[in-house]
C-alpha cells in the first residue's frame, strides 16, 4: 500500500515537473515529438533508477558511515555524471546499431537537475532502498507522462498559429500552468 | 459579357451551418436553464452571469484589437459561451470583482493566448473556473441559498460536500441521503450548487436541442453518464453504506452541466467518435476518482481539463477508420 | 601559459589534486559551520520553546524526555524548569492528517496541562491556506484552554475549534496533533 | 569587449531567465516570494561569481579532457559551502529554498559559464562575468517573486500593499494560484512574452 | 434498407430541375473548337492541317502512348485554323478550329435508331474498336476507356458496375439518357462484359430517380446478368469507390485501382458512347449536356457536338440570366467555375450549372473550430482539417503519412465546414505537390 | 494506438565518409540544443554529435551531402526496450528478489548491478541478430528541387 | 576533526578519480571534434535560418565553410558581403566580392493596366489559385497577387501593394535570399543585380504570348516587338518566347530601351527624373 501511495503521489499529486519543478529544462526543450517523448520517458526512467540507487547506497554505506553528509551534493553529481556516461559507454560497446538507433530515435537526456534532485529526495524523506527505488521510478513515470501529455499539446499548437509574441516559450508555460492548475485536482488522493 | 464570373475550387454548394449559428445555437439552448437558475437564486445569478459575459466579451475584444491587431470575431458567440458557462459554475453569492479576475484568465489565458476561437487546447471556461476555485476557495465553496431549499439569507453546502464530509466522519450513506434531498430534487434542481448546474432538467432539454440541431453528437455525454453510472454503481453495489449511489452521483453537482456543455466543445474535444468514447470515459473516471478519494467534493472541472490534455494525443492515435485500410472482402 | 595535456597520467593527478583540495576544504567549513549549524537548529527549538512556557532557566533540551502514546507514535517532551521546579512543559508534536505532508507543532501546556501557547515548527500546507494555522486568529482560540473540557475537534466534526476558513483538513490536523502533546503530556507530565 | 558591455550583456542582453531560459526549475521553484527569489538569486551569484574565479585561476592546469569532472567538484564545492553557511546562519531562508539549493550544481548557467567563459578568460573577466551573469539571475528571480507575491499575496517582500479585500477576519483575499505552481509557470509565461516583445522593438 | 456506402457523406439540395425535360438537340454551331486534352493523359496528335476539309467523324487527331484517345471531327467543314484556345482554365491549350459546312457524316456511321443487340466482336476487338472511336469516361474523370477496360495480367475483373447514380445536385444528363435510352445502354453494357470477360454487372441508380428505376426493371429480364441497384440518395454516392463498397460491399484499398478488387465502373454515358461506337460505328463526337440553374429560363439536357462554345448551350436555355454570378462546368460539388462562355464543351462536360451571386459567394474564412464534422462526412475517412494545415503549413511528409492522396476531391469536407475553410483547396495543392514527391522518388 | 507505432522518425544528417558499401553520416542534433541560442553557454552538448553507419544504397551520395535518415519508429520502440527498459524490469525484479530475501540493502545494491552486468553481456552475445534488425533508410534531402 | 577530513578526501579522491576515468573514456569515445570556429562562423552569419545560402540551416553552412577549401562561391545573403569577408579572414580565405542582389517583381499589371475579368474567390494562394485558372485578368503569366511571396519572406521584405495588386519589395530590407523566387508559381520574381546605387533596369512582364494576344490582356506587356534589342547598343536584351530579356550582367544602364518600349513595359527604378532626353544620357555618364 504505501508503494501505491508513493507511486500515485509521484506520477499525479506531486508530479515532478508540474509541482515540484524539477526537469524543467528538458521538458520545455524536448518535448516536441510524442514518440520521441515516450522514448525519453523510458530511458529516463532507467537513469533516474539506477542512479538513485547508487547514491542510495552512496549515502547509507559512506557517507553516513563516515559522518560526511555535507559530501552528498558533490558525491551525487559526480556520481550522476560518470553513471550517465557510464550507460552510454555499455550501450555503444555492447551494440554499436542499437545505440546509434536510440541516437536517432532519442534526444540527449540532460534531466541531471531531476535525477539529482530526486536522489536528495529520496534521502530526505527517509525512504528504504526499495521505497526510494520504487519512488524514482515513480517520479520518472510522471517526468514522463507529464512531457507526452505536452508534446501532444506542442504538436497541436504548432499546427495553430499562435500569436508571433506568444509563440515558443512562453506558450509552452501558459500550457504547463494550465496543466498544473488542471492537476491540482489530484488534490488530496494521497 | 460585361458581368465578372466568380471563380473558385469546387465545391460551389455550401451546406447550412455556420461558426455563428451554431454558437447562438448553444447560447439558445442555454436560455432554459437560465430563467431556471435565475428563478433559483435570484437577482444575483443575473448579475454574476451578465458580469462575466460582459468581462469576456471586452477582454476578447481589448486582446483582439490591441495585441493580436487582426480581426474582431467578438459576436461569433463562442466568447458569450464561454462567459455564460463560467457563471454557470459559480456560486451566485461570489464577489463580482472574483467574476472579473475569473473571466480575464479564461478568456486571457485560456483562450486568447493561444489565437482566439478554435486554437485553445484547454476549455477557457474550465480554466477560468479552476483558477478560480485554486485562488478562492472560500468563496467559491459558500453556497447561497436556494428559493426552493432554503429561506432567503442563509447559505447551505451542495449535496456532494454534505455528503462527502460525512462520509469521512464515518456517517453511513443511507443516513446521508436523507440529510441531502432525493433525486427527483436534483433532478429538477432544488439543491444548493453553482448557478447553472443544478437543475438537470433544462440543462439535458438544452442538450436534447443541441442533438437536435447536430451541435453535438450523443457520444461524450452519454459515455460519461455511462461511465459515472458504472463506476459509482459497481462502488456502491460492492459497499453501499461507503459509496453513494449512481443516481446521486450523475444529478448533482456540475456533472450533468459538464458532460452535455463543457465536454462537448468542440474545439477542446477529440476529433474521431472512438477518441470521444475515450475522452468521456476518461472524464467520467478521472471525476468519480477526484470525487471519492480526492481533497475537493466536485471534480468534474478537473477532470474535463486533464482530458483535454490528452486530446492531441488521442487525435494523433484514434485516426477514422480509412476507407480501404483494411481489405475486406465480403 | 601552456595548457596542461590530456594524459592519463595529468588527468589522474589534476582531479587528485582538485579533489584533495576541495574535500579538505569541505572538511574544513563543515567543522566551522558544525557549531552554528547545531546551535542555529537548538535556537530554533529554544525559542519555539520560549514562546510556548513561562519563564525558565534550565536546558530544556537537555532535561527532554520521550513520551510513547496509545498508538505507538513517540513525542517528545521538553520541561521547562525554573530553579529546578518544574513550570511547564513543551511537547513536540506532528500530525500526519494536514493536507500535504506532516505538520509539526510545539504546544506548550502549564503543569494542569492547560495550553499556554502553540508555536508552529514545520509544514508543507499550501500558501494562504493551510499557512493560516500559525495566525493568530487560529491559535488564539487554544490559549488557556484545557482539553480535558475544550473539545479538540473542528466545529464539523462536533468539536469546539473554529476551523481555518476553506482549510479544514489542516485545522483538524492542528487539532490532531494537540491533542496527542496533551495525551503525551498526561501520561509524561509526572516525570 | 569593455567591461561594462560585458556586464549589461549578462545581465540584460543575456539574462539567463528571461533570454536565455535557464535555470527555470530554481526559477520557478523558489520565486514564490520576493524575498526567496532574491535569496536564490544571491545564493547562485555567490556560486557563479566564486567558481568563475577558481576556475579561471586554475584552468590552464586542467587537461582537457577532465574539464568537465573538475568543473563539477570546483562549482559542487562552492553549493556545499552555501549550503553549510546557510544552514548555519540563515536557517530560515535555507529551509524555504530547500531542495534547490544543492540544485544550483546543475543549474545549466553556472557549469555553462564555467565552460563557455572562465575557461578561456582572465580572472576580472570571469569575475564580472560571473557578478553579471549572477545578478541578472538574481534580478529574474525577484521580478518573478515580486509578481507572484503581489498577485498571489497581496505583499511585496512581506510589505502588506492593500490592494485585496479583506475577509470577515480580516484576512485578504488573494489570487492564490499565484504563489502555487501553476501560477509560477504562468507569470513567467507571460513575463518572457512581454520581455520578447521589449526586446524585439 | 437501400444499399450506400457506409462512410460520411453529405445531402446537398438535390436541385434536379431539368429531370423532366428529354434532351434536345443543340443546333450544329458555326466554328467549333476541338481541344487536343479532353482527355486524362496525353494530349492527342493533330493529323489535320489548315484548310483539310473534314467530315462528322473524321479522325482529327491521333492517341499519343497508351493513356491517351483519339479526337474526331464533330462537324462537317474546314480547319480554319490549329491554334492556342484558353480552355476551361483559361490557360491556353492547342485546339483544331474548324468552320462549319453542312453536315456531311463519315459514311461508315449507321445514324439510324435501330436497336441492334447482336455482338459478333471478341473482346480484343471490342476495345480495339473503343479506342478507334476515342471514348473516354464520361463520368467525369475523362479516362480512356479502352486503357480502364484492358485487364493488366494477372488481375481479373469479376463485376462491371455501371454508374447511374448521378449524385451532384443539378445535373440530369444520365437521368435522361437512362429513361431515353435504355435499351442503348443495357447493350452497351453486355458489349462492355464482354470486352471485360464478366458475367455479372450491376447498374447502381439513385433512388431520387424512380422512373428510370422502373424503366430499366420493366424491360431487365431481356438481359439475364445485369442487376439494377436502387442506392440511398447521399453524396458522393457515384464515386467509384463509393459505389463499389455501396453494390459489392468491398473496398478498394489505399493507393490501388478497382480492379485491385475485380471491379469496373463505368457511366451510363459511356455505356452508350461504348453501345454507338461498336454497334454504330460512330466515334465519340458528342454527348449529352445538362443546362441548368435556379435561374437559368429553360433547364434543359442538350445533346451537343463536341467543341461546341458553352455560350451556345446558354443561348438555347434563354441566355445567361441577369443574376448568374458563376458558371459552373460540371456540376456544382465537382465541378469547375469557368470565367469565360467562348470555352467550348468537351468530351468530360457533363453540365453547365450557372448560380446566382448570392449562393456563388464565398464567405470569408473563420479560424477552425475543430467541429469534426469534415471528418464526420469524409467519405474516405479522411482528417480534412488536418490535411488542409498540412497544405498550408507545407508538411507533405504529414500529408502523405494521413494519406492525402486517398481524397476523391468530392468536396464534402468544404460543403460541411462551419467555418468557410477552403479545405479542398489546400488539399488539392497537398495533392500535387505530394504527388510529385512521390514520382520524383520513383525515378 | 496505430500511428505512433507506424510512423517514420526523421533526423536531419551530413554524410561525413563514405568507405566502400558503408556510409557515416553525422546527425545534426535536432534537440532542444540545436536551436536552442544558449548551447554556447551549455556544457551538455558535448556529447550531442552522434555518428550512423549505414549500407549504401543504390543512389549516389557525396561526402557533405545532407540528408535525411529514416527509421521506422518501431525500431526506435525496440531500441528503447531493450537498451532502457529490460534492464529497468530486471533492476526492479532482482530488487524485489533482495527484498523478498531480506538482503541487506548492499548486497540487494550488489545483485542488481551484477544483474545488470549480465545483462548487457548477454546483449553483447547477440548482437550481430539485433544488429541485422536495425536498419536506416537514407533520402536525398529535397526532393523537390 | 581530522577523521572528517581524512575520510571527505578519501571519499572525493576516489569518486573523483572514478569520474575522471568515466569521462576520460566517454571523451575519448564520443566527442566528435567540433572545430571551434563552427560556432565563431556561425555567430556572425545572419542567424535567420532561411536557406538562402543552400545548406540546411545556418549552422550546416557554418560547418560548409569552414570545411571548405575555398569560400568564393558561398555566400549568406542575408549577412552581405561585409560578413563574407569577416568569416573569410577568420578562416583565411579571399572571398570574391559578389554584387548584391536583389528581387524584383517582373509585372506590373495593375488593375488599370490589366483589367480584371473574373472575381476570384478561392483560397487565398498563388499557387492555388494558379492551378485553377489563369487568374482574374485575361494575363495568365502575369501576378496572381495572393502574396505566396510575402509569405515566404522571412525578412519582410514584400508587401502587397492593395492599390496595385502587386507585391513590392522593400529595398532596405531585401536580403536577396531567394525564398519569394522559389515560392512564386508563376517565376515572376528574379533576383537581379541591384546595381549602382540601385539603379537596376528590367523588362516588368514575363507574358510568353505573341504580342497581339499579350497587348490584349495587358496594356504594358511586352509585345516582342524587338525595338529595345535594336536600339540597345550593349547587346544587353534577347528575346525568346515573345519576352524581351535584360541581361543585368551585360546593361550599362543607359535607359535607352525604356524610351523605346511601346507598351513602356521597361522598368527604371531609382533613377532621377529624366528632364529631357539628350540630357539623361550624359547624366548617366558622369554617374
Ligand atoms: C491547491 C490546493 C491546496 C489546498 N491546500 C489546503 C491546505 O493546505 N489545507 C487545507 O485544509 N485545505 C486545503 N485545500 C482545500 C481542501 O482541498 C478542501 O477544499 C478544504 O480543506 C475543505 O474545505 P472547508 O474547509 O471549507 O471544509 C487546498 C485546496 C487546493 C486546491
Ligand atoms: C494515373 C491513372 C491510371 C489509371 N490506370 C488505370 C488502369 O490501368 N486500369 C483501369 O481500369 N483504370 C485505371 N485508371 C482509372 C481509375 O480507376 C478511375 O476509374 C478513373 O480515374 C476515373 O475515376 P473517377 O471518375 O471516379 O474519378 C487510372 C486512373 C489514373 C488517374
Ligand atoms: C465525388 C465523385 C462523384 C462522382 N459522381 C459520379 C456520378 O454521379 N456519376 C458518374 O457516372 N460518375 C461519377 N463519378 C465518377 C466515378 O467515380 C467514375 O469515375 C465513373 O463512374 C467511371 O466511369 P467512366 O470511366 O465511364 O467515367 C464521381 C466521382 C467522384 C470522385
Ligand atoms: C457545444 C459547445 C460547447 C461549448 N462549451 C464551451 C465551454 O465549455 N467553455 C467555453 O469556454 N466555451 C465553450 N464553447 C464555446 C467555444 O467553443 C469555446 O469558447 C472555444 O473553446 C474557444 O476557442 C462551446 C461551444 C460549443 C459549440
Ligand atoms: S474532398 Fe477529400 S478530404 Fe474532403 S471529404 Fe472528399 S475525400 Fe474527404
Ligand atoms: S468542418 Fe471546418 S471547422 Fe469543422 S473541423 Fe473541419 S475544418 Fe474545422
Ligand atoms: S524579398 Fe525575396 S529575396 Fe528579398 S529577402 Fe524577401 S524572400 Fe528573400
Ligand atoms: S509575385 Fe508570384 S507569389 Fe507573389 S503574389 Fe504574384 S503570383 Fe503570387
Ligand atoms: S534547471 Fe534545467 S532542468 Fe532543472
Amino acid at each position: 500500500m504505501i508503494y501505491l501511495t508513493i507511486i500515485i503521489s509521484a506520477i499525479f499529486v506531486n508530479n515532478i515537473v508540474l509541482s515540484q519543478f524539477l526537469g524543467i529544462c528538458p521538458f520545455m526543450g524536448v518535448s516536441k515529438k510524442i514518440n520521441t517523448a515516450l522514448g525519453m520517458g523510458a530511458a529516463v526512467t532507467f537513469v533516474m533508477v539506477l542512479a538513485s540507487m547508487v547514491t542510495y547506497l552512496i549515502q547509507k554505506y559512506i557517507l553516513v558511515k563516515f559522518g560526511i553528509e555535507f559530501l552528498q551534493t558533490i558525491a551525487y553529481i559526480l556520481v550522476i555524471a560518470a553513471l550517465v556516461q557510464l550507460v552510454e559507454i555499455v550501450l555503444k560497446k555492447v551494440s554499436p546499431p542499437l545505440y546509434q538507433a536510440l541516437g536517432v530515435y532519442l534526444p540527449l537526456i540532460t534531466t541531471n537537475c531531476a535525477i539529482l534532485g530526486v536522489a536528495i529526495l529520496i534521502i530526505q524523506k527517509n525512504f528504504s532502498m526499495l521505497e526510494g527505488i520504487v519512488f524514482a521510478a515513480a517520479s520518472a513515470i510522471g517526468f514522463a507522462f507529464a512531457l507526452v501529455i505536452f508534446a501532444g499539446i506542442r504538436e497541436h499548437l504548432d499546427l495553430m498559429d499562435v500569436p508571433k509574441g506568444m509563440r515558443g516559450t512562453p506558450i509552452a508555460l501558459v500550457v504547463a500552468g494550465i496543466l498544473a492548475l488542471a492537476f491540482m485536482g489530484f488534490a488530496g488522493i494521497v | 459579357m460585361n458581368q465578372k464570373l466568380i471563380v473558385s475550387l469546387s465545391p460551389h454548394e455550401k451546406g447550412r451551418d455556420s461558426v455563428k449559428s451554431i454558437m447562438y445555437g448553444v447560447i439558445f439552448s442555454l436560455i432554459p436553464a437560465f430563467i431556471a437558475s435565475i428563478y433559483f437564486f435570484g437577482l444575483d445569478a443575473l448579475i454574476v452571469t451578465l458580469t462575466a459575459i460582459v468581462t469576456c466579451l471586452v477582454v476578447e475584444y481589448l486582446i483582439q484589437k490591441c495585441l493580436l491587431k487582426g480581426p474582431i470575431t467578438v459576436f461569433d458567440g463562442s466568447a458569450i459561451i464561454t462567459g455564460l458557462l463560467l457563471a454557470f459554475n459559480l456560486p451566485s453569492s461570489i464577489p463580482l470583482w472574483m467574476v472579473i479576475a475569473g473571466s480575464i484568465v479564461a478568456i486571457g489565458v485560456g483562450k486568447m493566448s493561444f489565437g482566439g476561437l478554435g486554437k485553445n487546447p484547454f476549455n477557457p471556461a474550465l480554466v477560468g473556473r479552476v483558477f478560480m476555485l485554486i485562488s478562492f476557495p472560500v468563496a467559491m465553496t459558500t453556497w447561497p441559498a436556494n428559493r426552493l431549499t432554503l429561506p432567503d439569507g442563509y447559505t447551505g453546502a451542495t449535496p456532494l460536500s454534505i455528503a462527502k464530509e460525512a462520509i469521512k466522519n464515518g456517517e453511513p450513506v443511507s443516513q446521508i441521503i436523507a440529510k441531502v434531498g432525493t433525486s427527483l430534487n436534483h433532478f429538477v434542481g432544488n439543491m444548493e450548487g453553482c448557478i447553472g448546474e443544478v437543475s438537470a432538467l433544462f440543462l439535458i432539454l438544452g442538450g436534447l436541442y443541441m442533438l437536435y440541431r447536430g451541435i453535438i453528437t450523443w457520444h461524450i455525454p452519454v459515455f460519461i453518464f455511462l461511465t459515472v453510472f458504472v463506476f459509482s454503481g459497481t462502488l456502491h453495489w460492492i459497499n453501499p453504506d461507503k459509496y453513494l449511489s449512481p443516481e446521486f452521483h450523475l444529478l448533482t453537482g456540475g456533472l450533468v452541466l459538464g458532460a452535455i456543455y463543457m465536454a462537448t466543445d468542440m474545439v477542446t474535444s477529440p476529433m474521431t467518435t472512438s477518441g470521444m468514447i475515450l475522452f468521456a470515459i476518461g472524464i467520467g473516471v478521472l471525476t468519480m476518482i477526484i470525487r471519492i478519494w480526492g481533497a475537493y467534493p466536485e471534480g468534474v472541472s478537473f477532470a474535463i481539463l486533464i482530458m483535454n490534455a490528452f486530446v492531441p494525443l488521442i487525435n494523433k492515435n484514434m485516426k477514422p477508420k480509412r476507407f480501404g485500410e483494411e481489405v475486406k472482402n465480403g | 601559459m601552456a595548457k596542461r595535456e590530456s594524459t592519463f597520467k595529468n588527468m589522474v593527478l589534476v582531479l587528485f589534486i582538485i579533489t584533495l583540495i576541495t574535500s579538505v576544504t569541505l572538511g574544513y567549513v563543515y567543522e566551522v559551520t558544525k557549531g552554528p549549524i547545531e546551535k542555529a537548529k537548538l535556537t530554533k527549538k529554544l525559542t519555539a520553546i520560549k514562546k510556548v512556557v513561562p519563564e525558565f532557566n534550565n536546558d530544556p533540551d537537555a532535561d527532554q524526555f520521550n513520551v510513547q502514546l496509545e498508538n505507538g507514535e513517540t513525542l517528545e517532551v521538553y520541561p521547562a524548569k525554573m530553579n529546578d521546579s518544574i513550570v511547564g512543559y513543551a511537547v513536540k508534536t506532528f500530525s500526519t492528517k494536514g493536507f500535504s505532508g506532516l505538520v509539526w507543532l510545539m504546544v506548550g501546556f502549564d503543569t494542569q496541562a492547560n495550553i499556554i501557547d502553540i508555536s508552529v515548527l514545520e509544514h508543507k500546507e499550501t500558501p494562504g491556506l493551510g499557512t493560516k494555522m500559525d495566525d493568530e486568529s487560529f491559535k488564539a482560540q487554544f490559549r488557556k484552554q484545557n482539553p480535558s473540557t475544550f473539545n479538540l475537534k473542528v466545529v464539523k466534526d462536533g468539536g469546539q475549534v473554529d476551523a481555518i476558513t476553506a482549510a479544514t483538513i489542516s485545522s483538524r490536523a492542528f487539532c490532531d496533533a494537540v491533542e496527542k502533546a496533551y495525551q503525551a503530556v498526561k501520561k509524561g507530565g509526572k516525570q | 569587449m569593455t567591461l561594462k558591455d560585458n556586464f549589461i550583456k549578462g545581465f540584460f542582453k543575456e539574462n539567463a531567465v528571461f533570454v536565455l531560459l535557464l535555470g527555470l526549475c530554481p526559477t520557478l521553484a523558489t520565486s514564490s516570494s520576493a524575498i526567496n527569489g532574491l535569496g536564490m538569486g544571491l545564493a547562485t551569484t555567490f556560486v557563479l561569481v566564486m567558481s568563475n574565479i577558481v576556475i579561471s585561476l586554475v584552468k590552464n592546469q586542467i587537461p582537457d579532457k577532465v574539464r568537465i569532472p573538475s568543473f563539477i567538484v570546483i562549482i559542487a564545492s562552492f553549493v556545499t559551502v552555501v549550503d553549510l553557511v546557510m544552514s548555519g546562519f540563515l536557517p530560515d531562508l535555507h529551509s524555504s529554498l530547500g531542495l534547490f539549493i544543492p540544485l544550483i550544481v546543475v543549474n545549466c548557467i553556472v557549469l555553462g559559464r564555467a565552460e563557455a567563459f572562465a575557461s578561456k578568460n582572465n580572472i576580472l573577466d570571469s569575475l564580472i562575468d560571473g557578478v553579471s551573469m549572477g545578478l541578472g539571475f538574481a534580478m529574474a528571480l525577484t521580478i518573478l517573486g515580486s509578481i507572484r507575491e503581489i498577485l498571489g499575496a497581496g505583499t511585496i517582500f512581506g510589505i502588506d500593499l492593500s490592494i485585496y479585500p479583506t475577509d470577515e477576519k480580516g484576512a485578504p483575499v488573494t489570487m492564490l494560484m499565484f504563489i502555487l505552481a501553476p501560477g509560477a509557470f504562468i507569470v513567467l509565461g507571460y513575463l518572457i512574452a512581454l520581455i520578447n516583445k521589449i526586446r524585439n522593438v | 434498407m437501400l444499399k450506400t456506402f457506409s462512410k460520411g457523406g453529405v445531402h446537398p439540395a438535390e436541385n434536379k430541375l431539368s429531370a423532366n425535360s428529354p434532351i434536345e438537340i443543340l443546333n450544329i454551331p458555326e466554328v467549333v473548337f476541338i481541344p487536343v486534352n479532353q482527355h486524362l493523359g496525353a494530349p492527342a496528335e493533330i493529323i489535320v492541317q489548315k484548310g483539310d476539309k473534314v467530315k462528322v467523324g473524321t479522325l482529327i487527331a491521333k492517341q499519343t502512348g497508351y493513356i491517351s484517345a483519339n479526337i474526331h471531327s464533330s462537324v462537317s467543314g474546314t480547319v480554319q485554323k490549329i491554334d492556342d484556345v484558353p480552355d476551361t482554365s483559361g490557360y491556353n491549350r492547342k485546339a483544331v478550329i474548324i468552320q462549319v459546312e453542312g453536315d456531311e457524316w463519315e459514311t461508315n456511321i449507321d445514324r439510324t435508331d435501330k436497336l441492334v443487340t447482336e455482338i459478333p466482336y471478341t473482346s480484343t476487338e471490342i476495345i480495339q474498336k473503343i479506342s478507334e472511336s476515342g471514348i473516354v469516361g464520361l463520368g467525369g474523370a475523362t479516362f480512356p476507356t479502352h486503357v480502364k477496360l484492358s485487364i493488366p495480367d494477372g488481375k481479373k475483373a469479376e463485376i462491371l458496375i455501371i454508374n447511374g447514380v448521378e449524385c451532384e445536385p443539378y445535373l440530369t444528363a444520365d437521368h435522361r439518357l437512362m429513361l431515353e435510352k435504355t435499351h442503348e445502354i443495357l447493350v452497351g453494357t453486355k458489349i462492355l462484359m464482354k470486352a471485360l470477360n464478366v458475367s455479372r454487372a450491376a447498374i447502381g441508380i439513385e433512388n431520387n430517380k424512380p422512373d428510370a428505376i422502373k424503366k430499366f426493371k420493366s424491360i431487365i429480364k431481356d438481359y439475364p446478368s445485369i442487376e439494377i441497384v436502387p442506392l440511398k440518395v447521399k453524396y458522393p454516392q457515384g464515386a467509384e469507390k463509393q459505389l463499389i463498397k455501396a453494390i459489392i460491399n468491398r473496398e478498394v484499398p489505399s493507393g490501388k485501382l478497382p480492379i485491385e478488387i475485380g471491379a469496373v465502373v463505368q457511366n451510363v454515358g459511356t455505356a452508350y458512347a461504348v453501345y454507338e461506337a461498336i454497334q454504330k460505328n460512330k466515334p465519340l463526337i458528342e454527348r449529352v449536356v445538362t443546362v441548368t440553374g435556379k435561374k437559368v429560363l429553360k433547364p434543359s439536357n442538350l445533346m451537343v457536338r463536341i467543341g461546341t462554345p458553352i455560350k451556345n448551350l446558354i443561348g438555347y436555355v434563354g441566355g445567361l440570366p441577369e443574376d448568374g454570378a458563376k458558371i459552373v462546368n460540371g456540376g456544382p460539388m465537382m465541378g469547375k467555375a469557368i470565367n469565360s462562355l467562348d470555352v467550348p464543351v468537351t468530351k468530360g462536360t457533363s453540365g453547365i450549372v450557372v448560380i446566382p451571386q448570392k449562393e456563388a459567394e464565398r464567405s470569408e474564412v473563420l479560424n477552425c473550430i475543430r467541429c469534426a464534422k469534415c471528418v464526420s462526412v469524409c467519405p474516405m475517412g479522411l482528417e480534412p482539417y488536418l490535411l488542409m494545415t498540412y497544405g498550408e503549413k507545407q508538411m507533405w511528409t504529414e500529408a502523405e503519412n494521413d494519406k492525402v492522396m486517398d481524397c476523391i476531391e468530392c468536396g464534402s469536407c468544404s460543403f460541411i465546414c462551419p467555418a468557410y475553410r477552403p479545405l479542398l483547396d489546400y488539399i488539392r495543392l497537398s495533392k500535387t505537390t505530394v504527388g510529385k514527391i512521390i514520382r520524383s522518388r520513383k525515378l | 494506438m496505430q500511428s505512433i507505432f507506424k510512423g517514420m522518425i526523421e533526423h536531419q544528417g551530413k554524410i561525413i565518409d563514405i568507405r566502400g558499401e558503408i556510409i557515416e553520416i553525422s546527425l545534426q542534433p535536432t534537440t532542444a540544443c540545436s536551436t536552442c541560442h544558449a548551447k554556447g553557454v551549455c556544457a551538455g552538448s558535448e556529447t550531442n554529435q552522434r555518428t550512423i553507419l549505414v549500407n549504401k544504397s543504390e543512389r549516389d551520395f557525396c561526402v557533405g551531402e545532407p540528408v535525411i535518415v529514416k527509421m521506422a519508429d518501431k525500431i526506435g520502440y525496440k531500441a528503447v526496450v531493450i537498451a532502457y527498459v529490460m534492464p529497468l524490469v530486471l533492476i526492479t525484479l532482482s530488487l524485489i528478489l533482495g527484498e523478498t530475501l531480506l538482503l541487506t540493502e548492499w548486497k540487494t545494491g550488489l545483485i542488481v548491478l551484477s544483474v545488470l552486468a549480465v545483462y548487457f553481456i548477454t546483449l553483447r552475445l547477440f548482437r550481430s541478430p539485433l544488429s541485422r534488425e536495425i536498419t536506416f533508410i537514407v533520402e536525398k534531402l529535397n526532393i523537390l528541387q | 576533526m581530522i577523521s572528517v577530513l581524512i575520510f571527505s578526501a578519501l571519499t572525493l579522491v576516489l569518486l573523483g578519480v572514478i569520474a575522471a576515468i568515466m569521462l576520460y573514456f566517454a571523451a575519448k569515445k564520443f566527442k566528435v571534434y567540433e572545430d571551434p570556429r563552427i560556432d565563431q562562423v556561425e555567430a556572425l552569419l545572419a542567424g535567420a535560418n532561411c536557406g538562402g545560402c543552400g545548406f540546411p540551416g545556418c549552422r550546416g553552412f557554418a560547418e560548409a565553410l569552414v570545411k571548405a577549401d575555398k569560400i568564393e562561391d558561398m555566400n549568406c545573403p542575408p549577412a552581405g558581403n561585409d560578413t563574407m569577408k569577416k568569416i573569410a579572414e577568420l578562416l583565411g580565405h579571399t572571398v570574391k566580392v559578389s554584387d548584391p542582389m536583389i528581387a524584383v517583381v517582373r509585372c506590373n499589371g495593375t488593375p488599370a493596366n490589366r483589367p480584371e475579368t473574373s472575381i476570384y474567390q478561392g483560397a487565398s494562394n498563388c499557387k492555388i489559385k494558379h492551378s485553377l485558372y489563369r487568374g482574374e485578368t485575361e494575363c495568365s503569366y502575369g501576378c496572381l497577387g495572393e502574396g505566396d511571396c510575402v509569405a515566404a519572406c522571412k525578412f519582410d521584405a514584400i508587401y502587397m501593394d492593395p492599390s496595385t495588386r502587386l507585391p513590392v519589395i522593400i529595398e532596405e530590407k531585401c536580403v536577396a535570399c531567394g525564398a519569394c523566387v522559389k515560392a512564386c508559381p508563376r517565376s515572376i520574381i528574379e533576383m537581379r543585380k541591384k546595381g549602382p546605387k540601385s539603379r537596376r533596369i528590367y523588362v516588368s512582364c514575363v507574358n510568353c504570348d505573341k504580342g497581339a494576344v499579350a497587348k490584349k490582356a495587358c496594356s504594358v506587356a511586352c509585345i516582342s516587338c524587338g525595338k529595345c534589342v535594336k536600339v540597345c547598343p550593349h547587346d544587353a536584351i534577347t528575346i525568346e518566347n515573345n519576352l524581351a530579356y535584360i541581361d543585368f550582367n551585360k546593361c550599362k544602364l543607359c535607359r535607352k530601351c525604356v524610351e523605346e518600349c511601346p507598351t513602356n513595359a521597361i522598368v527604371e527604378l531609382n533613377f532621377p527624373p529624366r528632364k529631357k532626353a539628350e540630357e539623361s544620357e550624359s547624366a548617366v555618364e558622369k554617374n
